[in-house]
């Protein structure tokens, strides 16, 4: 992946959880207690503007997932039944974003995508 | 909803004198808990601990939703069912049975139905709490809309592997599960347990928590929480992650200030996959 | 612990199957669990799920410990035990019959007796995990004394009121009960449930985690984890936290480098308090 | 109680957990989420050297107790049976202290007091 780090870099924590580790280049991903991370430096920037999650889940979509994208994207929206969790909150309240896809990404950030399990 | 708000028998206090000295119960949510019914849909590995519980507890009524028969591959997750009713038993039958041996002061009533949109709001209407212990999506959302066209609080639990997810929906200005999952996912996402396996004592940890929480709500507690999903894994420590979840979402289809879905729909064809695509 | 290992039978397939499913336990770790024997000390609030979960899951030799006689004011948190157990049978029998008919493919042995400083370590001897499901001080410290002189490894639960706790002793260079207790506490701060009170699926919760600690211990798993304490409380949001604990101390009594306990000792004088002093 | 913060002030959280919040004050204890907490300011430093563990426990068995302190201290030391736990660890393994009551206080220290449960 070609990532522009002019503007400096950001370190982010992104998980993996209900399953969805299966989709993801396993060399990619580090067993942290038993939860599956990525340990991911991005670029503070991205064509300008601060780098948003919408510019994250393209790059995870692109260059971590194994095969299969349609499970993790369906455009370029995460597909349905993923819940995105930005520092163990529900990213719909973490910031008045009406589009929760142009959320700004902060260093340190831990972001978990999680399937909904259905079973019982 | 049972309208009776008597004093407790004797046998009543004998029963339940150990919860009746937790000062967040007492006589009184002790007398909520009698006068309160629940039904518990799905009698599988959720439904066996949550129905025990609510029933040992002293939860008055207890409906029972199930259409399946007892298997030999249910027993180890499925504790409220017995080897002799591998024999053919309807699982509210076998489940009734259950909790018949733990408590007369019950009053169980037993659906051996397959919950559709045709009969959905027959059944649940009533209830104070609906508990989902279902195992596919198509029925999730069928539970969620029939609620919420009901009014009625949900409390939802899924385990699949050695992962479970526990949330109570459509309560006090929380969202419901079509608040947090609009559109339904894609059908090859949508394996349960009998494709991808589940270890015994997982659907046993969220089916207790489903108790709990139903308790909260009966007598409640639950009023003084705000909206959050309960992540649990086996495999990664810290075993237990609350996350903080949406309000209602203005904009949801059934629960929103417009609703589009204001009656039950087909949930088969939305979800492209229904309760028989999953064996038990 | 029984030796065998042999490849599952037809039966353990078609009973086990969801579980085989599960990379995490597959043919092996559903073949020790089969091959394994487990030690439940205790058929009470916490005892009653562990013992069920541990069964269902596959289990192959459970032993029970108890002493005391099924009561009604046990069954809103005993959830093993039936209405009819408490016209006087014993504890461990109403268990045994309430494993015997959810699988008939797990060895009980049950002990009638009260676990005592003459008998714990014949009781527990061959065991390859023990479960203290017991509820009071002097037990708790006679269980974890004989567990470090026999070298098992012990997964401890307790549940008050609404709250529980969750450790697993003994194991793996992390602490025994004693390395984090090493000074019984005062007589007036040793309340068990029939004092002051217990929701009951809070035992629930802790004993249904009880089985899953036992499992992780059986299949390995646990090697990988540090030592940690598990909080739970019901009033109290997250309900879940997970407290990274010493590892064994190089100066305890009994799991130290130079120990003086070298033998069980005289517990409820230790304690100045025993089992009798608390109702069922 | 009168506390010298001529050299600074350190805000803690003091938690009482598994029972022990009946010992205290009713008064002095917030209830944060569901947790029975005590939001105090200490000072940085008790008679010329850095606050301790040992102070703050002195200062709660003193001025935080409602009756039975020996229900929460033995002398100087917090009575057999309680977990002391700084931010989510047991306060053992938080520094390599010879004597954990020795552990300085740190600002926005979380202190946990919870009485271990024997019921079940
Ligand atoms: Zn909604
Ligand atoms: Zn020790």
């Amino acid at each position: 992946p070609k990532l522009d780090f002019s503007a400096g870099s950001l370190d982010l924590v992104v998980e993996f959880g209900g399953g969805l580790d299966a989709l993801i280049k396993q060399e990619l991903l580090k067993n942290v207690n038993g939860a599956k991370q990525a340990q991911i430096k991005f670029p503070k920037q991205i064509d300008q503007h601060p780098a948003t999650i919408q510019d994250l889940i393209f790059h995870l979509r692109d260059f971590y997932v194994k095969d299969k994208p349609e499970l993790f994207c369906v455009g370029d929206k995460v597909r349905p039944g993923i819940l995105v969790i930005i520092n163990e909150m529900d990213w719909e309240i973490v910031e008045d974003n009406a589009d929760e896809y142009a959320y700004k990404l902060q260093d340190k950030d831990h972001i978990a995508f999680i399937s909904t399990l259905h079973g019982g | 909803s049972q309208g009776s708000s008597n004093v407790l028998s004797n046998e009543e206090i004998r029963r339940y004198s150990r919860q009746l000295l937790i000062p967040e119960v007492g006589t009184k949510g002790q007398r909520r808990l009698r006068d309160s019914a629940v039904l518990v849909i799905g009698t599988g590995g959720l439904g066996s601990p949550c129905a025990l519980y609510l029933a040992s507890m002293g939860v008055g009524t207890l409906g029972l939703v199930d259409h399946d028969t007892v298997d030999h591959s249910n027993l180890h997750r499925q504790i409220i069912h017995t080897e002799a009713s591998c024999a053919g038993a309807p699982k509210v039958v076998s489940a009734h049975m259950g909790l018949s041996r733990l408590s007369s002061l019950c009053n169980v009533r037993i659906h051996n139905v397959l919950l559709d949109s045709s009969n959905a709001k027959d059944i649940m209407n009533g209830y104070d709490v609906v508990v989902d212990a279902t195992d596919n999506a198509a029925t999730r959302y069928l539970i969620n809309d029939a609620c919420v066209l009901l009014g009625i609080p949900l409390v939802s639990g899924s385990a699949v592997r050695l992962d479970g997810q526990l949330t109570v929906y459509n309560y006090n200005g929380g969202p419901c599960y079509r608040c947090l999952f609009p559109t339904p996912p894609p059908v090859d996402t949508m394996a349960g347990c009998s494709e991808t396996g589940v270890l015994g004592v997982v659907p046993g940890i969220i089916g207790c928590l489903q108790a709990m929480e139903t308790v909260k709500l009966l007598t409640g507690r639950k009023m003084d929480e705000h909206p959050s999903m309960l992540l649990f894994s086996y495999a990664s420590q810290p075993h237990f992650r609350s996350i903080k979840l949406r309000s209602r979402s203005a904009g949801c289809a059934v629960c929103g200030d417009s609703p589009t879905v204001t009656e039950l729909v087909d949930y088969v064809a939305f979800c492209g996959s229904g309760p028989h695509d999953n064996a038990p």
